[in-house]
């Protein structure tokens, strides 16, 4: 019985305390009719090394290419101590830490990783995460309605420059409360947010305007205007950034005259593999006068009864185990490991760390962008400075071409037609830190090869 | 005598200008290579990350882990939790290179052996839960109950039916399900419970109408017990037009035995990292898929995994046109459905079903042995499910001992406390759940514990009130950490 | 300065409290003629992640192949646990507990080992290990002649069929202190030593005979025989031993009318991965006559100031940190790691795993076998049963079979001739649990290619 | 107030007949299966393993883990040991699939990767020694000795310079040195120390002769200073026709900065688990390989890696044929090996030099303060080198505090003990080792620590004597343990 340690023996004595006859027996409160037949779809049960020989076949299979895709989820080299003090027992099989006394471990990794992301953002106070960067958003836009007492409205500006995963997602989960997000074109020369844009509406009623930076295209808004054009229309701000960024780009908390009021973002930059999409988790940071309204769990610093500091889940009249139907979300659960590995990541990386892996990223993917553009009819789309992603306008529809690529075992970037049906022959490529020169020497060739 | 009290100073306190991890950054590029980000969009101070060694980071994270209580260290017997063994398979399954490797955007060439697993695991939770349809993307127990709800809200629009503004809830119910119900745009009405722990039939017939658009549940519900009239209250709400949601946070207690399909639910969301044995990593991730039954399959969230032949490929928007869409910005949370594929892999059909069984073996066990010792249970006559309800509400009035203080008192006895506090209707109660996957002896040892914390209570009640005492902290002041909010370091000036 | 945390402040600091302009000034001392240069040979340093990738694609390189080599080295599946918990900091980076009181979790296990060991051999007592199976083999020797107070004799009997690789180790080993190896041959037919093969030496003065079982050739020899054999002959029986096959087999304790005096063997199967040849462990038990003559170190229970139990090196009277030259064993270091590995392998298996584990590796090994002599020109050697390895002649050299396999990807086995010339065209091969149906079908496709 | 005092079982203890932790034992076959084998060969009885579940395993050991300190969770200056960080990247490379799956006698073919990390390995060994030939076999520091002084015998008897029977030693050296010598059936005579830690070269001068095949030494010396008259003693001994041997445990203090190999020494061994960062895992494994002058090239340990065009391959005793052969079965201990490599080419030729002297500069450090706590330097004369020796002869003498209570009160303040009583030549002395990879803060807490027990030693020598009062054990009694052997676990019956 794998797992289950009872020896007959323990079974026998077992029910001779319960005073019942056999295991069945304690079912007996369950109407006869509903017991359940055999399982039919469930195969019989593996042994630990038929499983793993399984899955490992399972894990070549899909491993092995040269990946350029970025779109969200970005490779990063990620330090061995991350992970390996991250899976330790004690940070890997507790559970939430309802007892501080017994999870102080734990309680002073969350308050450090709530100085860590209050810190690259700017703000002045972090949850312990939500599920990821996109549902982040919908918390983040459910909270701007709650927070913004200057408007009634329930509909929210989105720039189309953002993540369409993000939009999609905070639709699918928003309009259930019948919020709207009402979309901003982008301009067609930068791939930009552009005040031209927003013109069309200002002074008409919204809770808050999205800015991502750097946005899809990995283009660098003019965030500094975005901010003060909002708050000017007395909306708040949602900021949606890129952890990396943050070591080279200006923190939210100084966007325009005010800074953003609330910020989330994708945290799988730091220190967490792409693991096919999660998990991940996502930061959420916001100004202090907001901090009631910000829904997940947040950890505070007090003292025990002799005076000693330590660490407890506080603020819990926001959370739904105490507040139920009034509960600023229905988040429970968390990303915590993640949050615990990017904490870790954060701390080997340092500042300067992180700023020479921001660099690279965004060194590599110049030259990978100069590698490409120097082939025949393939061109950058747009004219705005770029963090360490890049529009590439292909002479073929992108999905042919991407096919192609993945034959020669090279994931070529993202099919931005899947979104943007006007971007059909684009590519958003992306070369990380973890790209070295050969590898985009790799994907050029490559590439010349297919167009050829 | 004491020497050093090992204080845990914030890795931010060990932070020295300059001191760096070398090994872990790529070297330092010239700023000529950020010489295409404009100047007004860099930032202009360094983030004010710690600045240390990696001796450092390693030492400092490794203490920090010992001061947990974990599955790995403890009994761990939180109700509505199950805390049962994290295979380690699973872990080195999981993290695998070839998996942790795969971006999620990679094309379906490059992505069969990872869809198999996936394809393979929504048939098996098809399965053990008797539902026609799984999506594996909530990422957690409340985002599976979100996508459950926005289903039957999608149900109901989908046929016009437009008048259901109400979400049904038994008063003992989790507080995500009230959260997530007001989520879905719900009103909540909440339905009283027996005082065997059943619902109140009479009053779900009351509350039932042409505004009921469903009613949320678990079955052994958040009491310890098997809810026996399921049948009625299925007929009941589906008789007003609305559906059947259940909460699959206690499916351990049936695993295999009883299943929801055939309860009569129509939509489930499971906890992964509940019953499929994936760890709870100190509060996350876990994962919340949903099954579905044949008229809730064409609103389950995207993606999902299809097989053409062959091939296996991701069924999205296009394919479901009727989805409720993309919860999250990918598929959910990958690694964690890894674990519970290779849990289910390494159980088996005959695996499964001995989970509900040996769960519940240890649950009556355990109730019945702290009954002989003197705890009072919540429902004295029913049967435990695979956790109980005990009260210390004569504790409190006699002795002025509070189930927190006992709660407390576990910990020096190396035990974590049994979840405390909920449900609500129960003063004073614990809900004790302690797994299939812990030995006799252990249960042995927590009624020792409690026998002897029982002791204590009646002959020093003072002692218990200033416990714990063998943790790194004695008891900490919550009111004092709400009121004088510190929750981000500042540096001493 | 990759894992040196001080600052410019610190160095500053420390130099002054010190009273030294500079640390070239700390190696005032040495005479500036011996001062060095640059170093030449190494490149400069990498990054963890330039390093990783690099160990990667070497890693990558040597992977993939279908292995049925063991001749001493056995590929068996090891449980996730063993590894993730022995890696913890806590094992993995303490030093030899020679601060008990701080060092009671290394100490445990060592007791927990040493226990598990005299139970799975049959002997009372173990030490914490030695180096290898090989140089555990010398230590065993050199034991011999300091227990065998009957013998003043410095030669052992080895027979043939004992692993060359420890009759050459042990060799290098012993010969520095005069000691022979006389080796005794085994029966063509068989692959056993047979006692015809020692009635030669009957009478002789030796301070111990040698029994390996499995012998090399995976063959079970009669070991009751032989034990009872040297033991009228007044030598001391030195048992080499697969602990797997324990599971199965008589323990050397058993051996006999009295038993073996000292067994030793590589631990590696027990939970230790193949990883090019080590770390290994040697175990070494003995019984409860010899122990002061044993190497190595060895744990004791006693009580602390309390009485409370505890654990502590003991017996240090035979090491080298306190006898020195009159010391049993130089050894100082030894392989705490992987012996703590097979600890918790041991206690993941229990008695009937492994068994199961053992009853696995010879099904196999006997079911390739029969495939592999079903194709043409292809027979079993010797007659005696096996374990789980067997001799296969081929049709052609051995050497150049196997070169044709790995072409193929498969290690097809162990070329016998290196060690035996009458066995040129002979493999020695083995098929553990780890191998499938599909692996032996594999396996007898290619040697069938091979050999058309 | 206590609760439960977390007493830990041995794991034979939880044992219970028929229980297992199921998932790792292939299904039991047949008996039939093993029909083959005769039932005399058989065992009768089950080996007495424990019958445990896998919780109870992770949980036992991952507790009994915790009764250590270790690196990753303590300073631990153990004069002698070299206890740096243990990289973590060293760790994940070395434990790679393809490394941990390769067969020791996997062909060339399929060992390139391999073979390629072990070739350069033994180049920047030579590099940083000054030696002219490695071997990569030995597997620990005294198996690296064994080799080297089997190599100066070998030389020796190649020559036929048949009377060389003893080997040199001074008094300070460590025990693995003379037990070496005579594991060679060498005898071993001892050379004296001078009162400022140098060897005393009249001596040496008087001991050497016709029957000298070589010295044994370390340089810095375990005095923890650098012998001066290194190049006198080299022209002295092998003036007599004998031959130098390095003991590597020190080479830490010097790395980069000094090479062996310009000293004159003939021959050495590295403990790659000191100087090379690789962990000690409780006593081992480590590694330690041999380097050569040219002389000495023919007779090294097999196998080498040899390098042929662009193909690595094995070179075994049929290329070296005046080798000593093998020291074990395969080629040694290559996962600890690979650690060292990855530790290389991380710090390259630039890292390597910061080695010693950062080690150096933390020991400097250290010794000056602790001077000014009032501690005694043995050799207050000298500059310390990766490591120094304190006496606290005065202490036992006027207060009756040993180095030994020192040393356990120490454990109290969370501070590994250094190494105490060795070399034997200083009464109650500390040997202490600070490497470089400890920051300043940490080698100021030991200082306060120090600090605050010498004055504990003052005021309250007693109290000292009952040190330690924080771990999970008091004083243990080694003279019980000596004479009531208790080696192995007997159930009580
Ligand atoms: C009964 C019940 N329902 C729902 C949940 C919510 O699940 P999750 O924490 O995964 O969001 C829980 C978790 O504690 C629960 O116990
Ligand atoms: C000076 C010295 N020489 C030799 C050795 C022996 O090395 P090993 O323990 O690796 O065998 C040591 C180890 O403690 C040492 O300190």
């Amino acid at each position: 019985m794998p797992y289950i340690p009872h020896t007959e023996d323990d079974v026998q004595a077992m029910l001779a305390a319960i005073g019942a006859d056999s295991i069945e027996d304690l079912f007996d409160e369950i109407p006869a009719h509903l017991k359940a037949g055999q399982l039919k779809a469930l195969p019989e049960g593996l042994s630990e090394m038929e499983a793993t020989a399984l899955m490992a076949a399972r894990a070549r299979q899909d491993a092995g290419a040269l990946c350029f895709i970025g779109a969200g989820a970005y490779e990063h080299h990620i330090p061995a101590a991350v992970w390996e003090i991250a899976t330790r027992g004690e940070f890997y099989t507790a559970y939430t830490p309802y007892q501080a006394e017994a999870s102080q471990g734990t309680l002073q990794t969350i308050y450090e990783y709530q100085t860590l992301m209050a810190r690259l953002t700017g703000m002045d106070a972090s949850n312990a995460s939500v599920y990821d960067g996109a549902s982040g958003l919908s918390e983040a836009v459910l909270m701007a309605l709650r927070a913004n007492r200057k408007s009634k409205s329930r509909r929210v500006l989105v720039p189309r420059s953002v993540n369409p995963r993000y939009r999609q997602a905070t639709d699918a989960i928003c309009s259930n409360q019948d919020v709207e997000l009402v979309e901003v074109v982008f301009d067609a020369a930068s791939g930009l947010t552009t005040p031209a844009a927003l013109a069309a509406h200002a002074g008409d009623d919204f809770a808050a305007l999205v800015i991502q930076q750097p946005n899809f295209f990995g283009g660098l808004e003019d965030v500094h205007a975005l901010t003060d054009w909002a708050h000017a229309n007395n909306m708040l701000v949602i900021a949606v950034v890129n952890p990396t960024s943050l070591a080279l780009l200006t923190p939210p908390g100084e966007w325009g005259e005010q800074g953003a009021d609330i910020v989330v973002g994708e945290g799988q930059p730091l220190g967490v593999p792409l693991s096919s999409g999660g998990p991940y988790f996502g930061f959420m940071c916001c100004r202090q006068q907001y901090i009631r309204q910000m829904p997940g769990r947040i950890i505070g610093r007090t003292v025990d009864l002799e005076g000693k500091p330590g660490f407890t889940l506080t603020l819990q009249a926001r959370e739904q185990h105490i507040r139920r139907s009034k509960a600023t979300s229905n988040i429970c659960t968390n990303q915590g490991l993640a949050m615990t590995a990017a904490t870790i990541y954060a701390s080997l990386l340092g500042p300067d760390g992180l700023e020479a892996v921001a660099a690279h990223c965004h060194a590599n993917t110049r030259t990978l962008v100069a590698k490409l553009t120097a082939i025949d009819g393939v061109s950058e789309v747009f004219s705005a400075p770029v963090f360490h992603e890049a529009v590439l306008r292909l002479p073929r529809p992108a999905a042919e071409v991407l096919a192609a690529l993945a034959e020669k075992n090279i994931l070529g970037g993202y099919d931005l037609g899947r979104d943007y049906p006007e971007l059909a022959d684009c590519v958003l490529v992306c070369a990380t830190e973890t790209r070295v020169e050969s590898d985009l020497q790799a994907y050029a060739k490559a590439l010349q090869e297919v167009l050829a | 005598m004491s020497g050093k009290s090992i204080d845990q100073q914030l890795i931010f306190e060990l932070s020295r200008p300059g001191r760096r991890a070398s090994a872990q950054a790529p070297k330092a590029l010239p700023q000529q290579a950020l010489a295409n980000i404009p100047a007004t969009l860099r930032r202009k101070q360094k983030p004010g990350l710690p600045e240390v060694s990696e001796l450092q980071v390693v030492r400092h994270y490794t203490n920090l882990s010992t001061r947990n209580f974990a599955i790995d260290k403890q009994f761990y017997p939180l109700g509505s939790c199950t805390m049962k063994y994290n295979p380690r398979g699973a872990n080195r399954a999981a993290m695998l290179p070839g998996f942790l490797g795969r971006h999620p955007l990679a094309p379906e060439s490059h992505s069969q052996g990872f869809l198999a697993c996936m394809y393979e695991l929504q048939e098996f939770l098809k399965d053990v839960t008797g539902m026609q349809g799984v999506s594996l993307t909530p990422m957690a127990g409340a985002q599976g109950e979100f996508a459950g709800v926005a289903m039957i809200r999608a149900y109901h629009e989908a046929r016009q039916d437009d008048g259901r503004t109400e979400i049904l809830i038994p008063e003992a119910a989790h507080g995500t399900n009230p959260a997530t119900a007001v989520m879905c745009g719900y009103k909540v009405r909440e339905v009283p419970v027996n005082r065997d722990g059943d619902v109140d039939l009479e009053a779900l017939k009351a509350a039932c109408g042409p505004q009921t658009a469903g009613l949320m549940m678990t079955n052994p519900s958040t009491c310890g017990v098997f809810e026996r009239q399921i049948d009625a209250i299925a007929k009941t709400v589906h008789g007003a037009g609305g559906l059947l949601y259940y909460d699959g946070a206690n499916l351990n207690a049936i695993l295999g035995k009883v299943r929801p399909g055939d309860m009569g639910f129509d939509v489930i969301h499971m906890n992964l990292h509940k019953t499929f044995a994936t760890p709870h990593g100190g509060g996350g991730p876990g994962s919340g898929p949903v099954g579905v039954s044949e008229r809730l399959k064409p609103f389950l969230p995207t993606p999902i995994v299809g097989k053409d032949g062959e091939q296996y490929r991701w069924l999205d928007t296009d394919d479901l046109p009727q989805s409720i869409g993309h919860l999250s910005a990918f598929m959910g949370n990958a690694g964690v459905l890894l674990r519970a594929y290779f849990y289910a892999r390494v159980l088996g059909r005959e695996g499964m079903i001995r989970v509900g069984e040996y769960s519940t073996l240890a649950a009556n066990y355990l109730l019945k042995r702290l009954q002989a010792i003197g705890c009072t249970a919540a429902y004295p006559e029913r049967r435990a499910s695979h956790e109980f309800l005990l009260t210390f509400a004569s504790e409190a009035r006699e002795l002025g001992v509070t189930a927190m203080d006992i709660a407390k008192r576990l910990l020096d006895y190396n035990q974590h406390a049994p979840t405390t506090y909920f449900p609500l209707l129960v003063p004073e109660c614990f809900l004790i759940e302690p797994t299939e996957t812990e030995t006799k002896e252990t249960l042995d040892e927590f009624i020792d514990a409690m026998e002897k914390i029982l002791a204590e209570a009646r002959e020093n009640p003072e002692m218990l009130k200033g416990a714990p005492y063998t943790q790194p902290v004695r008891r900490l002041d919550d009111v004092k950490a709400a009121r004088e909010l510190d929750l981000v370091w500042k540096a001493p000036r």
